[in-house]
């Protein structure tokens, strides 16, 4: 089976190729056909891989040797184990439905052949970064995933502002990415080797602190700039500026949480350098309740949920924080479904409202779209956490518990709680002010069979696919954990009253929540609503302060550098001292020269007598 | 009649060839003063070959003769198209050479 | 007695020399010449050189001044004697820079032990041998360049068409 | 010997040919430029071809001139060079003054196949003497025509040569006097042992000479001049293969002959690098027009192939020397771009652009392909020799090499914004009507420098194993006692 490894991210990459050789031949419509089944076929790989090593998958399909000079020795080689296995299995098969779903949604818009280019170029690249079993076959998919979300989210580049937020989202990552670069240098300087394996056994052999302190540090920068975490965040809510369909792949279920995996992935890392990992539940922590306070207080549809995954993404965080990295990959798992859900509904509502995103001016759409209405709701479900129907119960308060009991993890508790609350409110106040209240009726659009499809599978696995592991105490399955455990370790489980305690305080949070949320609806329409506070409008004008301190200056730094150092300092001192001196050096031999012939005879026989003179003295 | 004294006297006529050229201001002059210095190079010519006993440096000095006739038949030549092209005939008036120093 | 004849044909050199500095005249200049140049055939003889001296007063005194006297014809511009300054503007630093020359020259030749041999004659005979014998070539080239300086000489007069 | 001869003096027959054509002689000049790609390839996977192919020339004191011989960096770099000779032709195809361009450029192909091959440093500095004439000859007679700049990257070139000339001299002087045995093939000078004081004096003033031509930090203001001034299909070549005999030189001549020196050297090497690197970036973002802005970009990328090639580490040099190869095809493409560009009649001030992708999708695609191979993006051809470069160097001078890996940063702000700037938003009004998207003809060569950047990047493998051991065993033994190890 393991041979096979390589049709995984290879079909999505060769459909790419298909569409950029020959993509002009076709109309978009077969484009886009052929670029679905691409993920279709690799999903179905998945699904065998699945079938024959779901037990405990432990394959490997080394391609071809990318690098090899010294030790520096870096193949195309795939690997997949649990992590993985998940990993690929929502990139896959997300990846697919968002692909059925834009079959509709961007029908007959400009530059279709480029968006299915891009996509089936970012579910490659997503899968290679999953996939990949050295750190630079992860940086390629890494980089790659980062050029697709620039080139999606500038897909309506005719609008300069559309351009402009992919161009700083990209730039934003690649801060993230040249921390990447770093790190693995430094790995590379101390342990000489770039495949996970022997990397981790050198690491546990010799932890060398300093250099793995560092290390560990540009690893999470890395992880904050992609997964838009505080303060690397401020290119996610700018780019829900491209198509629902994209922030539903990319910034919900796919590339946002390359970060959670690159920390679940370097675990031992961070494991052997004490105090790292608190310092990454703390950010996760931190993030989750700034993100979730933001997110209250938005108007657009879209940057509501952009902040919300920022804050969901803030919980996986702490789950790999504090030492629960299976938790964290379970709550991706989940979060992956009904995020992506949540965008796909909401690129609907903002076609039937002809692309106007102020949810102030929607209302009562539960009466037009029935369908649409349902699965949105199980989306907010999940989102908020609602207790034991919703999947994110299961996962959210499962981390948000387990930080409780994990040593110095009270303040994480207090923070996440606090972010649960935020969570539920924003959530609820989204779906009353859409779909409850007095109806503001929106165009006709009938959805088709390649929307209702991914939605309401989404809806299912956002109810259900939380069952996969009940917290402790509950009678249901607990598949999760024991699966994970080989690889990630079973996380601590809060026991006794303690455990009660803890779930009981998750539920009501978020019942608390639900119940200001209506409220919260009722002010938002009465037009004196939680949108008024600035402060949580613009995000705590962190946006702002960003772009006024760095663009500015790295600009000013090019002018100076231009003008100072290149203009003057190279072109005018430089080499106009050199022309200068030399043109007065030809003037001062030219003013020998006056066309006298005595004047030269006189000089040739003062010539002579020196000589003369210098035989006499020689003579002596 | 020493070797010393053929030099002293070819000194002395190098001497007056050179005070010829550097301060008289006709041409013609300046001529003169050259063929003083042939006739000074010709002394030393013939006090070497004579040292040394050997005809050559009577040889040389008919190579010089010839020479510095011809030498001074093409100056003369020269020197006529000047005086009527260019007008003057001393050396302060033909600067003609000079480098136009333009800035 | 023989030191006699060569101080006075030295004072004949001196004299003509001095003329030759002030004199205005290029005539006269020519003239002075031709008697230094007729001293100074007398001199060659006493170097042991009688058939250059001979030379000396046929090919020199008599071709080469006569051509100067050609050309100071042809130059003199007719029936006005122009009174002419004698020396070119810059006088006086050239005068010292020969008076330096002469205090080197005396410096660089006086006492000097190994030059005081006796000077031998050589006759026209060997000197013919020489000319005719490995410097034949020598011979031939000088004749061609004579040729060539007629030759050019005639170019340099011609005066075509547009010249006046 | 004769394949080598013949592919060293052809294109200078060529140019002589060409220049007494009446017509501009475009099909001569395209097939020259094949012949001489066939010959290179030849030598290059030719069984038999590596080593010293043969002596000629032999002058008392200065060894045999014409003594040739093919390494494997040598001949691939040749092969580099004589690929981008047909490019830069065919971008130059309908330019007014194709035929002084194309002379300069088949000029300077003979001198650079002739530096590649040369066994003997006073053939080197020969060679590379014409090549900086030519370089200067295709500034003056293409594109802006600028004396200035022909004059100033003449200035620098010729300085910097002497100076490599005078420490060359002093090397052959002290060989001579230690050995007896005044020759000045490398392999004689390489083991001359120079007191440490005079070495580094020495080394400098080779590195001034060759790493003027490798724009190296402080020696690197005619590049921008010169390319912004020079035809663009011109500076295809000026900053593809030009370049590479810099580089090429401080590897296979100055570095061997110094070795100690060079030990000595390597930090302040990696520190001007990373420095130029980040001032290229810099300059490149406030750059006037597209071309300084290829032109700075440029500069850039060869700073970073200084500092990997000073860095004097196995994966380092390895880096650099791939990177040197890369920056050849991705610059080809980078000026291959802004001269299809200037042939439809945009100036490249920033003001005349913007929203273009809306009339040229094909040039657009390919721009952002060659601009995202520029910014090192893994898979394409800069990034395997980046990022060997730089951990490289960072196992010898961490600091410096960080600040260098801000370049990739760096990069995508400055590519990017020109990319906005030119392809992105709203149609620029100012925008000529009959703007068409690329030729046939201009597809192909895009496609054919595309896919070499794609395999390249993929692949890198073939090009590195090919490499073997760049620094001669006796400088790398040197090179192991500075602790600079694989």
């Amino acid at each position: 089976m393991s041979e096979w490894l390589f049709l995984i991210p290879g079909l999505p990459l060769l459909g790419a190729l298909l569409n950029a050789v020959f993509g002009e031949y076709f109309s978009p419509r077969k484009i886009g056909r052929m670029a679905a089944t691409m993920p279709f076929l690799s999903t179905l790989v998945v699904f065998a891989v699945w079938m024959t090593h779901g037990r405990d998958p432990n394959l490997h399909d080394q391609v071809w040797t990318w690098m090899a000079v010294g030790h520096f020795q870096a193949s195309v080689a795939f690997h997949v184990d649990q992590v993985t296995l998940v990993m690929i299995s929502i990139a896959a098969f997300v990846g697919f439905l968002i692909h059925l779903f834009s079959q509709q949604y961007l029908s007959g818009d400009y530059g279709e052949r480029r968006y299915y280019f891009y996509l089936n170029l970012f579910v490659g690249g997503m899968l290679i970064l999953t996939m990949a079993d050295n750190l630079l076959l992860l940086y390629l998919g890494w980089e790659t995933v980062g050029l697709c979300s620039y080139a999606l989210v500038a897909h309506w580049y005719r609008k300069q502002e559309n351009a402009w937020a992919g161009r700083k989202a990209f730039v934003v990552t690649r801060i993230g990415d040249t921390a990447l670069a770093l790190a693995i240098f430094i790995l590379f300087a101390e342990y000489h080797t770039l495949n996970y394996s022997p990397l981790f056994a050198a690491v546990a052999a010799s932890p060398d602190h300093l250099a793995l302190l560092i290390a560990g540090i540009l690893i999470l920068i890395a992880a904050v700039a992609k997964s838009a975490q505080f303060p690397l965040h401020i290119w996610l809510p700018d780019s829900m500026a491209g198509p629902s369909t994209v922030s539903a792949l990319i910034h919900a279920a796919t590339m946002v949480t390359a970060g959670v995996y690159l920390c679940i992935r370097l675990y031992p890392i961070f494991a052997a350098v004490p105090g790292m990992l608190w310092v990454i539940g703390l950010s996760g922590a931190f993030t989750a309740l700034y993100a979730a306070s933001c997110g209250i207080a938005q108007v657009d549809i879209k940057r509501v949920l952009a902040y919300s995954t920022i804050s969901q993404l803030g919980y996986m965080f702490l789950g790999v924080g504090i030492g629960a990295p299976s938790l964290g990959l379970f709550h991706l798992l989940v979060h992956a479904c009904f995020k992506a859900l949540l965008f796909m509904g909401a690129g609907v509502v903002i076609i039937i409202y002809n692309e106007n995103h102020d949810i102030r001016q929607m209302g009562g759409l539960k009466k037009q779209q029935p369908f649409l209405r349902w699965t949105f709701l199980a989306g907010i479900f999940a989102l908020a956490a609602v207790p034991v129907i919703s999947a994110s119960f299961y996962s959210k308060d499962a981390i948000i518990a387990t930080a409780f009991i994990v040593p110095g993890g009270k303040l994480l508790w207090v923070l996440a709680l606090l972010g649960a609350v935020f969570t539920a409110i924003y959530a609820f106040r989204l779906y009353f002010l859409v779909f409850e209240g007095p109806e503001k009726p929106g165009e006709s659009y009938q959805m088709g069979w390649g929307m209702k499809v991914p939605l309401g599978i989404l809806a299912v696995a956002s109810i259900g696919i939380g069952w996969l592991q009940f917290p402790p105490g509950w009678p249901g399955p607990k598949i999760w954990l024991p699966w994970l455990a080989p690889e990630l370790g079973m996380p601590p489980a809060p026991t006794g009253n303690v455990n009660i305690f803890l779930q009981v305080a998750g539920s009501v949070a978020t019942l608390i929540g639900i119940a200001i949320a209506y409220k919260a609806a009722q002010w938002e329409r009465e037009g004196r609503g939680l949108s008024r506070i600035a402060f949580l409008f613009n995000a705590w004008f962190f946006d702002r302060i960003f772009l006024r301190i760095f663009p500015p200056v790295w600009y000013a730094l090019a002018r100076v550098l231009d003008r100072l150092l290149e203009q003057t300092g190279f072109q005018l001192l430089l080499l106009g001292g050199l022309k200068d001196g030399f043109g007065l050096g030809s003037k001062v031999l030219e003013s020998g020269e006056d066309g006298l012939l005595s004047r030269y005879a006189s000089g040739m026989i003062l010539g002579l007598v020196v000589l003369l003179f210098v035989a006499w003295g020689y003579l002596l | 009649m020493t070797l010393e004294l053929a030099l002293v006297i070819a000194a002395l006529l190098f001497v007056v060839g050179v005070a010829l050229i550097l301060l008289r201001r006709n041409l013609i002059f300046l001529l003169l003063g050259i063929e003083l210095l042939f006739n000074a190079a010709m002394v030393i010519a013939l006090a070497g070959g004579a040292r040394w006993h050997s005809g050559t440096g009577q040889v040389l000095v008919v190579f010089m003769m010839a020479l510095s006739g011809a030498a001074l038949a093409l100056t003369l030549a020269l020197l006529l198209r000047v005086k009527h092209e260019l007008g003057g005939d001393t050396v302060d008036d033909l600067r003609q050479l000079r480098e136009e120093v333009d800035e | 007695m023989m030191i006699l004849l060569i101080l006075l044909l030295l004072l004949i050199i001196l004299m003509t020399g001095a003329a030759l500095l002030v004199v205005r005249d290029p005539m006269h200049g020519a003239v002075n010449l031709g008697i230094s140049l007729l001293a100074l055939s007398i001199l060659f003889l006493l170097l042991g050189a009688p058939f250059i001296a001979a030379l000396e007063v046929m090919l020199y005194v008599g071709a080469i001044l006569v051509l100067f006297l050609f050309a100071i014809m042809l130059l003199r511009s007719p029936l006005q004697v122009r009174e002419e300054a004698r020396w070119r503007r810059g006088f006086w630093w050239p005068a010292v820079l020969v008076v330096l020359l002469t205090v080197v020259l005396i410096l660089l030749f006086s006492q000097r032990p190994d030059l005081q041999v006796m000077i031998q004659e050589i006759g026209p005979a060997s000197v013919g041998r020489a000319l005719f014998g490995p410097y034949l070539w020598l011979t031939e080239a000088v004749a061609l360049l004579l040729f060539a300086v007629i030759a050019a000489v005639l170019a340099i007069h011609r005066r075509d068409a547009h010249d006046t | 010997m004769i394949l080598v001869t013949v592919l060293i003096l052809l294109p200078w027959c060529a140019a002589l040919w060409l220049s007494a054509q009446k017509q501009a002689g475009q099909r001569l000049a395209m097939t020259i430029a094949l012949i001489e790609l066939l010959l290179t390839l030849i030598l290059r996977f030719a069984p038999d071809s590596m080593g010293t192919l043969g002596h000629g020339l032999h002058i008392p004191y200065l060894g045999g001139l014409w003594t040739l011989h093919a390494g494997p960096l040598g001949s691939t770099l040749a092969l580099l060079c004589a690929i981008l000779i047909p490019v830069s032709l065919a971008f130059a195809w309908r330019l007014p003054e194709f035929r002084s361009l194309a002379n300069a450029v088949l000029v300077m192909a003979g001198a650079l196949f002739g530096i590649f091959y040369a066994q003997n440093v006073l053939m080197f500095y020969i060679f590379y003497e014409i090549l900086a004439l030519a370089g200067a000859f295709l500034i003056l007679r293409s594109g802006h025509k600028n004396r200035a700049a022909a004059l100033q990257f003449l200035l620098y070139t010729f300085v910097g040569s002497l100076l490599f000339l005078v420490a060359l001299v002093v090397v052959y002087v002290l060989h001579g006097q230690q050995t007896g045995v005044y020759d000045f093939s490398i392999l004689q000078l390489a083991d001359t042992r120079i007191s440490a004081g005079l070495g580094i004096w020495l080394f400098l003033g080779m590195v001034a000479g060759l790493a003027v031509k490798m724009p190296l930090f402080p020696l690197h203001s005619w590049a921008a001049s010169g390319y912004g001034h020079a035809a663009p299909a011109g500076s295809v070549f000026l900053s593809g293969a030009a370049v590479t005999a810099g580089a090429y030189g401080l590897i296979h001549f100055a570095i061997p002959m110094l070795p100690q020196a060079a030990l000595e050297f390597a930090p302040v090497g990696i520190i001007l690098g990373a420095i130029g690197t980040l001032y290229g970036a810099f300059l490149a973002l406030n750059a006037a027009n597209l071309r300084l802005f290829a032109a700075w970009a440029s500069v850039s990328h060869m700073n970073l192939v200084a500092l990997g090639l000073f860095a004097l580490q196995s994966q380092a040099i390895h880096g650099s020397v791939f990177l040197l190869i890369a920056h050849g095809v991705v610059s080809a493409g980078l000026f291959g771009v802004v001269s299809v560009m200037e042939s439809r009649g945009l100036t490249g001030e920033w003001a005349g652009l913007g929203g273009l992708f809306r009339r040229a999708p094909r040039l657009g695609a390919w721009m952002l392909f060659f601009f995202l191979a520029g910014m090192g993006l893994p898979g394409l051809a800069n990034f395997p020799g980046e990022f060997l470069s730089l951990a490289g160097a960072f196992r010898i001078l961490p600091l410096a090499a960080a600040l260098a890996t801000l370049g990739i940063l760096a990069g995508v702000v400055y590519f990017l914004r020109a990319y906005e700037r030119i392809m992105l938003g709203p149609l620029n009004h100012t925008l000529p009507e009959t703007l068409q998207d690329l030729q046939r003809g201009e597809w192909l060569l895009f496609w054919v420098l595309g896919l070499l950047t794609l395999w390249l990047g993929l692949d890198p493998q073939a090009i590195l194993s090919h490499l073997g051991i760049l620094l001669s065993t006796h400088s790398m033994a040197l090179i192991q006692g500075g602790g600079h190890g694989v």
